[in-house]
């Protein structure tokens, strides 16, 4: 199934350190009408990992990331980035408090350059009004340099975003989370809709990041190969439950994994 | 004055402006546009129907039955102003800026209404139909005759395109448009031609009001904007693409004016209903009767 | 989509106005913005130094001055921001109002009466603002349309505001004086519009515009940030509506809180090319000067020419001046910086794919 | 912030760029267009203030010196069937004199009249930047007034700045010459005395009315003839029982007419326009309202609103400044009569007072023309505050603030001869009937 299916070292002994996790959910219970699309699940991502959520459509993947972000508000149950309770915080809050997001669709602001992008993705600073009102200073704009040469689009900083390949949109959006240097990345389906070279490059570009930036990634994903490939650990959930946790290895060996993707009970 | 005649003079007009905010809600619905011209297909139907009673008769009066043959007359001429409307101008903004699309629509209003004032002189005109008795009186309350026919027209062209959207293949087809233009596409229906008709039958019916309206009220050539704002008005109570909603919020909108006309003043009619309108937005921007929420 | 005949059409133009030309002039525009704006300052205020005397030509000039604010304004808002606002002449009749009572009524004296219309405008604008800017797309408008249409009605029924007569304020300042306040309110929202369009402030606004969810998602209050935009705007365009009571000697519910002008305001901007600093003044002062012409050379006709006007240019030139002609300007560049998987169609080239 | 250049030119280039443009949609649109714009062109066609003549006095081709009165209409918008009754007053007058050899001013020079009229669509800050542009660009020293007078008032202010006379005969609000102006003459009857002769006639009639209502738009001129009415009331013993204001936009009265009936008024008034006086018509009759009495202020009296309503229209009440049958000699046209069959003649309508006020608004001028040994606007203004001379609208002076000494007349639309005058009795034509019968007895 996957190339690289080694145990990360690292894993084992991160798991157990509930108190210095980057997210923890306890519990969280999300309703629609009658329908229960995320039902109690806690989840946990150490600094550093490479988390990965997976399920079947309907899993309730994308309602546990909107809880988590503060889109939603979750029923019941609490959220904790940095260990502080950001359960009832609004959206734009959580995510000040260092929790990055990119989207399955892909979101960058299309009538702006891409250099405007990543400038506005600098936390640092964050919302206080004197830096707002400031010009960007020189080492923000050298930034911008260095990434969108990381992810080789070094041309293309004064082109209006929108007009790029959706491929390209989707390193623009990652060059921005880098930019923002989140101590949480949610990624929904990274490798959706990029041909297989690009996907590739990705890959690389996510790996070298959790390497060399020590950026904590937590990823919603589809495509089995590419999560067993980047992910350190792994969770899965099927009809709002969390089914199984683990390793790629184990959770490919798992028969309740099995059975949720084949539609078994 | 009692409080039932307050508002049994409400819902007389409101039927009225909830006919013309039908339409408009038809055309935000399923073309996605804020047709600012929508008041003048009201004033243009009344003009139809006033030349075409003056044509018969010499002087725009008239019995009510021979009126009454002038409504069709309305309803097929703005059909086809509508139809034209759409293919010609609107469907060259749709899906772009919202403020394109309304500044386009506001051009087509303020061009027709002064091509009007050229035409027609901005004189205001009214139809005259004559009863023997023009009102009925009854427990108290005074039910002008026309206005009761006026009434009962607006509920009928409403429920008639209630039943048309439901009923016939046309229909459903601006149903299907409405939802999901490109999956419209996809099974093998004129999108442009189904946006079109919309625009047509949302015109042909404001046209037949703006009948009505000659005859109980008056027309002119400015007097569109007015019939627009109602509509807003009306669509923000009921909700957009809601039929029901928009006769519910026409009559809805009639009453509140007319009993704030009748304890308060006249003068505040306009004040209150936006005021309303925007505590409405705030508090229930889907409408009174309004489908959920879509991101 | 595009016939053979606008392929040859763009051929030509591309050999008489190469794309890379208009982009070098984008890119001096962008770096010498401080000068350039310093320049038409000086520039603008010369006439009347040089023999502009006070009359007609005065008042046109001060009128398209005026208009370039109040476009500005509102683009600050609906362009820069993304919320289209059908409300601004509220804080232009609130400040034309609060400027022409203290004035005539309590004998306040002209330039603080102007601060404190500007400021109550401001503050109106922060209440309003905590409602409308919850609502998006055609319900903010026709909201801001509502908000419009109440303070005019209000305006009408009240005796502070002189009812349906309105204001007359005949003692007022020369026009020269009006003149150099129109303009230095002008320079001075350029001038801080530019600035603010550098900043991440700037690019806030922006980003509201393009994907108000991805903003918030990225950690910015939004709600904050628009509030802000729409706060400066109203303070501006009740400055603009102040400094107009008196221009104007009276003021009206109707001539106040003008609906038309608000539709005017609108395809000012838009015909300029909204989202940019020039682009709302160019727009203002070309369309202003076209009314003024058809005003005087069309009588009975001049409102169906300008319906079919704003029909033609926003079908035409939906970008407006500045935005076709950059988007022109960077097609180009887009090649020569890498850009792949383009297909050049002529119009607006989108490089995205689906799913 | 490019071009800073003159101006002018600027303005120039941009328009015949933009006339390029329009003229094609010009085009494409004019198919419904009637003669008007030919004759409209008096203005329109002098374009650009070109002539380089230091004042109003220029010479013309056929060598005789021009005085220009210049001045903004109504001639679209909601008034645009009033305005166009003053344009053609204006038009004829001056035709007339141009025809008989022009004007013997009092500096011995003769001069020919010319007149410059563009359209404000009724939109006050339109007419206003109408007048800058005309004294400024077109050198006009002597204005017209335009019509109504939300508009007359802004305007007023203009001639008043720039220290030019200006006389009008489509602006009544009290308000106009309350603001000290000294530059302003108006030729109706203030608004607060629109009402007053109305009342009187009720009070002087048999069955004397006990109470009355009164509905009043809310713009200037019919908040200022509400004002006046319940002032005149106030020293009468008639009791108001209903006085509401209503939106100009409003085209529905049910309500505000329900009022009127359960507090069975005896005598309605409707301060309101043409509109609203149709509109009263008609829902007098739907609703039921049987009054003894009911007038229109303005609009009740022309044939549009005749013909709009019908029968609906009998027996309601008018007021005017003038009678189309009264005898007044007049310099230009002889006699009233005279005038009325010269409009009858070149227009095909019955002209009313709004068409008298307008030629004397144009008669004012010369004969201040003919009667100052310098022609300059100052001279004329004083002039025209101690003048006293006839023209077909009758005698004409004015009082301290500007406005003429007149009072109204009362018309009643009567089913048989028509339109009659019904009060005062010395002008009378014939008994007003009143009470007007009850709709069931119609």
């Amino acid at each position: 199934m996957s190339e690289t299916t080694e145990p990360d070292a690292r894993t084992a002994a991160a798991a157990t350190d509930s108190d210095r996790a980057v997210l923890r959910t306890d519990g969280v219970t999300k309703r629609f009408g009658g329908l229960t699309a995320v039902d109690d699940v806690d989840v946990e991502v150490q600094k550093g990992e490479i988390v990965g959520l997976i399920g079947p459509n309907g899993a309730g993947k994308s309602t546990l990331f909107n809880c988590i972000t503060g889109t939603l508000s979750a029923d019941e149950g609490r959220v904790y980035l940095q260990g502080q309770d950001v359960t009832d915080w609004p959206e734009y809050k959580i995510a000040r408090a260092g929790l990055g997001r990119m989207f399955q669709e892909t979101r960058i602001f299309g009538d702006m350059t891409v250099r405007k992008n990543l400038l506005l993705a600098a936390q640092e600073g964050g919302a206080n009004v004197g830096s707002l009102l400031r010009r960007p200073d020189d080492t923000l704009i050298e930034r911008t340099e260095e990434l969108l040469d990381y992810v080789d689009l070094g041309g293309l900083a004064e082109t209006r975003a929108g007009r790029l390949s959706f491929g390209q949109q989707k390193l623009i959006e990652f060059a921005m989370e880098l930019m923002a240097e989140p101590d949480l990345l949610l990624m929904d389906e990274p490798a959706g809709g990029i041909n297989p070279s690009m996907l590739e490059n990705l890959i690389e570009y996510i790996r070298t990041a959790n390497e060399d930036e020590e950026a904590t990634i937590f990823l919603i994903e589809h495509n089995m190969d590419f999560v067993m490939e980047i992910a350190d650990r792994i969770y899965v959930l099927a009809h709002g439950e969390r089914i199984a946790e683990g390793t790629p290895e184990e959770i490919q060996n798992d028969q309740r994994v099995l059975n949720a993707y084949l539609g078994r009970e | 004055m009692a409080v039932t005649q307050f508002v049994v003079n409400g819902l007389l007009v409101g039927a009225l402006f909830a006919a013309v905010a039908v339409g408009f809600a038809l055309i935000w619905g399923v073309v996605d546009i804020i047709n600012l011209a929508h008041g003048e297909m009201v004033m243009l139907g009344g003009y139809t129907s006033y030349w075409v009673l003056s044509l018969i008769t010499g002087n725009a009066e008239g019995s009510p039955a021979l009126f009454l043959v002038t409504v069709p007359a309305a309803i097929g001429v703005l059909y086809v102003v509508g139809y034209a409307l759409q293919r010609t101008l609107v469907s060259r903004v749709i899906g772009t800026d919202i403020f394109l699309t309304l500044l386009v629509t506001f051009g087509i209003s303020i061009a027709i209404q002064q091509l009007a004032i050229q035409a027609w002189s901005a004189n205001p005109r009214s139809i005259q139909v004559s009863f023997a008795d023009p009102s009925l009186v009854a427990a108290g309350l005074v039910i002008p005759k026309m206005k009761l026919i006026a009434f009962v027209g607006a509920i009928l062209l409403t429920v008639a395109l209630y039943v048309f959207l439901q009923r016939t293949r046309t229909g459903r087809a601006i149903r299907a448009v409405s939802q999901n233009p490109e999956a419209a596409a996809l099974v093998g229906i004129d999108v442009e031609h189904t946006r079109a008709v919309t625009f047509g039958v949302s015109s042909a019916i404001a046209g037949g009001v703006g009948a009505f309206i000659a005859t109980i009220l008056n027309i002119q050539p400015q007097m569109g904007l007015i019939y627009t704002l109602k509509s807003f008005v009306i669509v923000v109570f009921g909700g957009v693409g809601s039929i029901p909603g928009a006769l519910v919020g026409g009559l809805l909108l009639g009453s509140v004016e007319e009993l704030t006309a009748g304890f308060v003043s006249s003068q505040w009619t306009l004040a209150v209903s936006f005021t309303l309108l925007i505590v409405l937005l705030v508090v229930k921007p889907n409408g009174l009767f309004g489908e959920g929420a879509e991101q | 989509m595009s016939t053979s005949e606008s392929e040859d059409s763009t051929g030509l133009l591309r050999t008489v106005l190469p794309p890379n030309q208009v982009d070098r002039v984008f890119d001096f525009c962008g770096e010498n913005g401080w000068k350039l704006l310093a320049l038409g300052a000086v520039v603008g205020a010369l006439p009347p130094l040089l023999g502009l005397e006070q009359g007609y030509y005065m008042t046109v000039v001060s009128e398209m001055y005026l208009f370039a604010i109040l476009a500005l304004s509102w683009d600050l808002v609906g362009g820069q921001t993304g919320y289209p606002s059908f409300g601004n002449m509220a804080f232009f009749g609130l400040g034309a109002y609060v400027t022409a009572i203290l004035v005539k009524d309590f004998a306040v004296a002209f330039p603080v009466a102007l601060i404190a219309a500007g400021l109550l405008a401001l503050l109106f604008a922060a209440l309003i603002g905590a409602v409308v800017l919850r609502l998006r797309g055609h319900y903010f408008a026709i909201a801001t349309l509502g908000v419009l249409l109440a303070a005019q009605q209000i305006s009408r029924n009240l005796d502070i505001t002189g009812g349906a007569s309105g204001k007359i304020l005949l003692q007022v300042p020369s026009g020269t004086v009006f003149y150099y306040l129109f303009f230095g309110v002008l320079i001075a929202e350029m001038a801080l519009i530019y600035y603010l369009s550098n900043t991440r402030f700037g690019f806030i606004l922006n980003a509201i515009r393009d994907d108000e969810e991805k903003a918030t998602a990225m950690g910015f209050n939004t709600t904050y940030y628009k509030t802000a935009a729409w706060m400066l705007a109203a303070l501006f365009t009740g400055v603009a509506g102040g400094t107009y009571s008196l221009f104007n000697t009276f003021i009206d519910p109707q001539t106040a809180y003008n609906g038309a002008w608000n539709v005017e305001l609108i395809a000012m901007a838009l015909l300029g090319g909204s989202g940019t600093v020039a682009g709302p003044v160019i727009g203002a002062f070309g369309l202003h000067t076209l009314i003024e012409f058809v005003e005087t050379a069309f009588v009975g006709w001049q409102l169906v020419l300008l319906g079919g006007a704003v029909i033609v240019t926003v079908i035409g030139f939906p970008e407006g001046v500045v935005g076709t002609l950059r988007e022109y300007a960077s097609e180009m560049a887009y090649y020569e910086r890498g850009g792949m998987a383009a297909v050049d169609s002529g119009e607006d080239t989108e490089v995205t794919a689906d799913e | 912030m490019a071009d800073k250049q003159n101006r002018r030119t600027f303005l120039r280039v941009a328009g015949s760029t933009g006339a390029v443009g329009l003229a094609g949609l010009a085009g494409c649109s004019g198919g419904g267009g009637n003669g008007d714009g030919e004759s409209t062109d008096s203005g329109g066609s002098t374009d650009g203030g070109e002539s380089t003549d230091g004042g109003t006095t220029g010479s013309a081709d056929s060598g005789m010196d021009t005085i220009t009165l210049g001045g903004s209409m109504s001639l679209t918008g909601d008034n645009a069937d009033l305005g166009q009754l003053y344009k053609d007053a204006y038009e004829l007058t001056i035709q007339r004199i141009n025809d008989n050899g022009g004007v013997e001013a009092g500096d011995g020079n003769t001069y020919e009249l010319e007149m410059i009229l563009r359209d404000d669509g009724t939109d006050a800050s339109t007419s206003k930047s109408i007048y800058q542009e005309l004294i400024d660009r077109e050198n006009v020293d002597y204005l017209l007034g335009p019509y109504s007078s939300t508009v007359t008032l802004p305007a007023s202010a203009v001639a008043a700045q720039n220290q030019k006379p200006m006389v009008e005969g489509g602006g009544a609000s009290p308000e106009i010459f309350a603001q000290g102006n000294e530059w302003i003459f108006g030729l109706l009857p203030t608004a607060n005395k629109y009402a007053k002769s109305y009342i009187d006639m009720c009070l002087a009639q048999d069955e004397t009315p006990e109470s009355i209502a009164i509905l009043a738009e809310d713009g200037t001129f019919s908040q200022s003839t509400a004002e006046g009415a319940r002032n005149k009331i106030e020293q009468t013993d008639l009791e108001l029982v209903v006085d509401q204001t209503f939106p100009s936009g409003t085209s529905d009265l049910s309500t505000n007419l329900g009022r009127v009936r359960d507090a069975g008024a005896d005598v309605l008034l409707l301060c309101a326009h043409q509109k609203h006086n149709i509109i009263l018509a008609n829902q007098m009759e739907s609703q039921g309202v049987n009054v003894d009495a009911a007038m229109g202020t303005v609009g009740s009296l022309n044939e549009s609103f005749k013909n709009e309503v019908g029968a609906n229209g009998d027996y309601i009440y008018g007021p005017s400044s003038w009678a189309v049958n009264a005898d007044f000699e007049d310099p230009v046209y002889g006699a009233t009569g005279d005038f009325v069959s010269a409009i009858e003649e070149n227009y095909d309508y019955t002209p009313d007072y709004h068409s008298a006020a307008g030629e004397a608004v144009i008669m004012t001028f010369v004969d201040a023309f003919e009667n100052v040994s310098e022609v300059t606007p100052t001279a004329v203004r004083d002039h025209i505050r101690q003048a006293e001379f006839s023209t077909v609208y009758g005698t004409v002076s004015f009082d301290d603030t500007g406005v003429i000494n007149k009072n109204m007349l009362v018309y009643q639309w009567q089913p048989d001869p028509g339109l009659q005058i019904t009060y005062p009795e010395n002008v009378a034509q014939s008994d007003p009937i009143y009470p007007m019968p009850d709709w069931s007895e119609r």
